[in-house]
């Protein structure tokens, strides 16, 4: 399975996406890691390009709303049929109540939403999403 | 007109910039208060100066900030700029800025300097009639520093390593190092108008297992290219590695060598001061936790005999902090310093030796690159491997060395990569290393940034 | 049946405790689980062990003190008696703890042990199946310490001295002495039939001021008073002088004298633990700086290499903590132990042997008194004024030394009184002092008491 | 001015009590200092052997109200004229709340009630209310 990973916009935290690149090869999917500092369409176009079927985007510096609002946008104007789009990291400046996050950045077009949770938890719930969804 | 100040004209002139009157600057400088300059605190008090981080993107945020912080006993205050800001995406800044004085969100993490401008931001400074730090991570500062200046922020953070290596993803090298030697420059011709400006690298570089000999290697050459260009204050910094002796270690020997390097070069008449950084990684997720972490960075910072301590706050897991929690650090910080008595002179000969000799060996390293200038030998060392930073996300970074923690926190080179250190002093810290039974180095090292969790 | 058995049925025999059936009890000692034994633990890790101070009137409120203690990661509990159980007046107890009861309004300061018996406590003990101490501040301890064996408590807290005069007005200090043998002679039998029974001594005294001198003195003569009755796990103690360097020097001298007292009267097969307080002494009403206190209590205590650690919480100076706080400490100082890497080994030479000294000065001055016994040789120098604790408030105790800080926050002899250590010695000492122009002494007292405020 | 002061009830914490009998005598007090560990018929007793002004008693160790409920009852016993019965220190068990326990403390027959309060605010205090009462 074909995963693009990358953490988004001026972020430039790279220490957890080091620690997914290891933990998603582990775990047996090939992986396009973009790192740092990589704008939504980069992701998007890449996804493309690579055929992927998880998009897995980081962010920590609290700046992915910003970024992201414009999810839904960029999706509909391509076909991405089952692609998952998973977003994790730190997703709100300050301290945030997941309750109100976590829809917000479905609303936005994510499948999974992870606000402060740990890479392997998420990862676990990553690879059950796929279970369920057939892949 | 000079070279120098042609270019700044230039930097000045832009799109996000008012009219830049460059003289009504210098005359306020000249005639700027006292109490503004760091470097005037440092001559004047023995106290640890405690300062904490902060920024928020409107300026009434950063005020009412301010104001937390004097109540809350504050020594320094900080103005931290946001990560667009630090990009020179000054457009997408704007934008977050409206956005949050609309709606009353921060949508940026730090302050937009350049949106606000230095006649806005001047007057908040000089209010507060108070020394401020200007913490940003930006590889091109030029319009930045202009405008801090022009506002009264007379301590400037950063370096074309210690701001280039960890806080950026392809930013041009050589680009940075000349982009800093301006901001050295003008922090230079400003010096001379009153107190001196103080200059201050950024030793925490990527936060993540750091290796002391690294960390001092580039606090020494930022000091160097910046005294070169006539800065007269500087601070050279580190944070803390997780093991309380490597601190101690880290500090002894980089006082005595920051004073060795900078004599050796001329630079006899510089003040050189040392910052400790809390724990600059992973937080725990328990607020509590996160106290006794700042608390234990405190009486570290202590120990070690830091002129200045820069704070975190029990927030960080979670996100920017608001101001309360923020103040709350400092209070508690000054509290503890406060009562904190009969601190004993620690050190470790063996281990301040091997230190000493593995910086030593990369610094000669550096000054044996054919190149004519410093700045262009150590872009050389950069290139080479010679010098680079573990967990930066920087393309240009070689990636090669691998620090693992001994069994005291100690962080060790595992692998040395291309750094030009002798077998003899790699063979002392691989000498220290344990490793687990058919442990993975990987899983190792995972554990070994978790320290804090 | 000996004379000391004819004493514990005396004893045990009276209208507030229901039946005491020794051979149960005997028995239930000798099958009594390992965990239960601080001494074992002692000899199964080299964690320190965290301690909290706690005790509810009802056995309900203990149960649920207990619940939080373990869920906070405890590895001591303790069961603090209240201060009308300490001065023997279990008719008040009763009332208190049958009005606590009834109002559900705590009515005393601590678990009335006594009125609760050994049967019911016994129980809760088990279920938690971890060791606890008995923290009291008793000068006639029998009965409470025979119920406490019973119940399952095998570690003892207090002393002849230790919890004479810092505790009593007027209680005779010989009856405290022969009461005191009771407890050892009791604690050693019982240390026959399965692990030790451990005894501790309490080095905080009063709490104020007190010199290390004295404290060391009297943990030492404590301990062989113990060893002397056949106890076999010893606990010295102190606490948090307010320097740093003080605590240092004074565990490193408290553990080599500790050893060398041991040895020389014959007790080489005793195993001897040190045991550090978090600081004693008056606390701040701000919560967040009790905090700060707290950890760096116990940072000074990873320092020391304490054995195991007795913690405060951040209501020190409000009152009673709820289990809540008293919870919260130790998580924090478990979190504070758990990440602390890296300890350097520090000393003080000169601090080290003019401590030593003077702890052999006064501890001569003692042996060499001509009465028969070891208690009669201490009971004649706290007569004579030989040893004495500074705001004692007991009648007998001299009040004749007075101690001052030092500019690095070391207690200081100011004024040796009676106490027997040599000019060479006091000379150390006063040398150290610096007081303020026309400063009256006691108002340099007065600060010094308030250090952590 | 006579002042009779000390501890009260099973409560051995002197170093406030010290403290309190060098600043009372400083602000020129007549002291008589009874020591911790002193029950109220003590105290009551030695003001009337004293012919006091003033009784103050400390409490720190959480058990004042045990000892004090009585007062009232034994003020009735004797006649105390004007003599200003104070009272100071930690006077509940855990975290209190002033608002009830001054009142409490007041209707025990306490004219000023001082909890968790400075010696030298409290002593400040005392000197006022002689004043007002034109002694
Ligand atoms: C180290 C660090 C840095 C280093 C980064 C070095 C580097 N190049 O990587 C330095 C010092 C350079 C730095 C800079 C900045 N930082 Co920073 N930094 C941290 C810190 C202390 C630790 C981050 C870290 O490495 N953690 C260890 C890794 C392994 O964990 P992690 O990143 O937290 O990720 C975990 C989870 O989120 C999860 N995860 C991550 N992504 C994903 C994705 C998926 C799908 C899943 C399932 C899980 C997942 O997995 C990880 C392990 O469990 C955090 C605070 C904290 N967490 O304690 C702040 C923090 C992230 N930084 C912050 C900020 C704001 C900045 C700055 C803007 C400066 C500033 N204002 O202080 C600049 C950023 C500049 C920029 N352009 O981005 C903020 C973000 C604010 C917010 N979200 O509200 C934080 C939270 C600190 C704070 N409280 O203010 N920082
Ligand atoms: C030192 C100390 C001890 C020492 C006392 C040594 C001695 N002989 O004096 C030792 C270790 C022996 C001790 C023992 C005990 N203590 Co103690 N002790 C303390 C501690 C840490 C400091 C007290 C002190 O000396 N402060 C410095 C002096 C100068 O200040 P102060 O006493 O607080 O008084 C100030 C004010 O209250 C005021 N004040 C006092 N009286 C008056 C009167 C008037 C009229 C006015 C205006 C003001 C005033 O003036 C002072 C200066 O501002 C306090 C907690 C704290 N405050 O931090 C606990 C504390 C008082 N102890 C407490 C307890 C319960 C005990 C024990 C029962 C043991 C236990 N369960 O822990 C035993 C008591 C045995 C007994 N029979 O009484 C509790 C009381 C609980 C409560 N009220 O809810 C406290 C609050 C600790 C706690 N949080 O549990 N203790």
């Amino acid at each position: 399975m074909k995963v693009v990973t990358g953490v988004v916009g001026n972020d430039v935290h790279v220490v957890a996406n080091r620690l997914i690149d290891i933990s998603l090869r582990e775990r047996g999917f090939e992986v396009f890691n973009l790192g740092v500092n990589t704008y939504l369409e980069e992701f998007l176009d890449a996804v493309v390009e690579t055929d992927a079927d998880v998009l897995l985007i980081s962010s920590l510096n609290g700046e992915a709303e910003g970024w992201c609002r414009d999810l839904a946008i960029l999706k509909s104007r391509y076909d991405f049929g089952d692609v998952v789009f998973a977003i994790g990291g730190n997703l709100g400046v300050g301290e945030m109540n997941p309750e109100t996050l976590v829809p917000k950045y479905r609303g936005y077009g994510f499948d999974l939403v992870f606000h402060q949770i740990d890479l392997n938890v998420g990862l676990d719930r990553l690879e059950e999403h796929l279970k369920e969804r057939g892949k | 007109m000079s070279l120098l100040q042609r270019e700044r004209e230039i930097i000045v002139h832009n799109e996000f910039t008012d009219r830049f009157d460059f003289d009504e600057v210098r005359e306020f400088v000249a005639g700027a208060s006292k109490n503004l300059f760091i470097s005037h605190r440092f001559k004047t008090t023995d106290k640890m100066q405690v300062q904490p981080r902060g920024g928020f993107p409107t300026y009434d945020k950063v005020f009412k900030l301010y104001e937390e912080f004097k109540s809350a006993g504050v020594d320094i205050l900080p103005l931290t700029i946001d990560s667009n800001t630090r990009l020179n995406d000054y457009a997408t800044a704007k934008k977050m800025l409206a956005l949050s004085e609309e709606n009353d969100v921060d949508m940026l993490n730090g302050y937009p300097l350049i949106n606000h401008g230095y006649r806005t931001t001047r007057k908040m400074i000089t209010h507060f009639d108070t020394p401020v730090s200007l913490r940003h991570g930006t590889p091109d500062a030029r319009l930045l520093v202009e405008i801090a200046l022009a506002s009264g922020i007379f301590e400037i953070e950063g370096g074309p390593i210690t701001y280039l290596l960890p806080y950026s993803k392809n930013f041009p090298l050589d680009k940075a190092f000349l982009y800093w030697k301006y901001v050295e420059r003008v922090c230079a011709l400003y010096s001379e108008l009153n107190e001196p400006i103080n200059r201050e690298s950024f030793g925490p570089l990527s936060a993540t297992m750091q290796p002391p000999v690294i960390v001092l290697v580039i606090q020494l050459i930022e000091m160097l290219l910046s005294l070169e260009e006539g800065v007269k204050s500087f601070s050279v910094s580190f944070s803390q590695t997780g093991s309380m002796l490597q601190d101690i270690v880290s500090a002894n020997v980089l006082k005595r060598l920051a004073r060795k390097y900078a004599d050796r070069f001329g630079h006899k008449d510089a003040d050189i001061h040392l910052v400790y950084h809390q724990w600059m990684g992973a937080f725990p997720y328990d607020k509590s936790f996160s106290d006794a972490l700042i608390t234990t960075s405190t009486v570290i910072a202590a120990m070690v005999g830091a002129d200045k301590i820069i704070t975190k706050t029990r927030n960080e897991a979670f996100g920017i902090p608001t101001k309360e929690a923020n103040a709350l650090a400092v209070a508690s910080v000054q509290y503890t310093l406060g009562m904190l008595q009969g601190l004993p002179d620690v050190g470790d000969e063996a281990e301040e030796e091997n230190l000493a000799n593995m910086v030593d060996e990369i610094m000669e390293a550096v000054f044996n690159d054919p190149a004519d200038t410093l700045w262009r030998k150590v872009y050389n060392a950069i290139k080479k491997g010679h010098i680079e930073i573990p967990f930066s996300p920087h393309i240009i970074n070689a990636n090669e060395v691998i620090t693992v923690r001994d069994p005291d926190g100690n962080i060790r080179l595992y692998d040395r990569g291309k750094l030009p250190i002798s077998d003899r002093s790699f063979a002392f810290e691989k000498s220290k290393i344990r490793l687990r039974e058919g442990e993975r180095v990987v899983d190792k090292i995972i554990r070994d940034i978790g320290i804090m969790l």
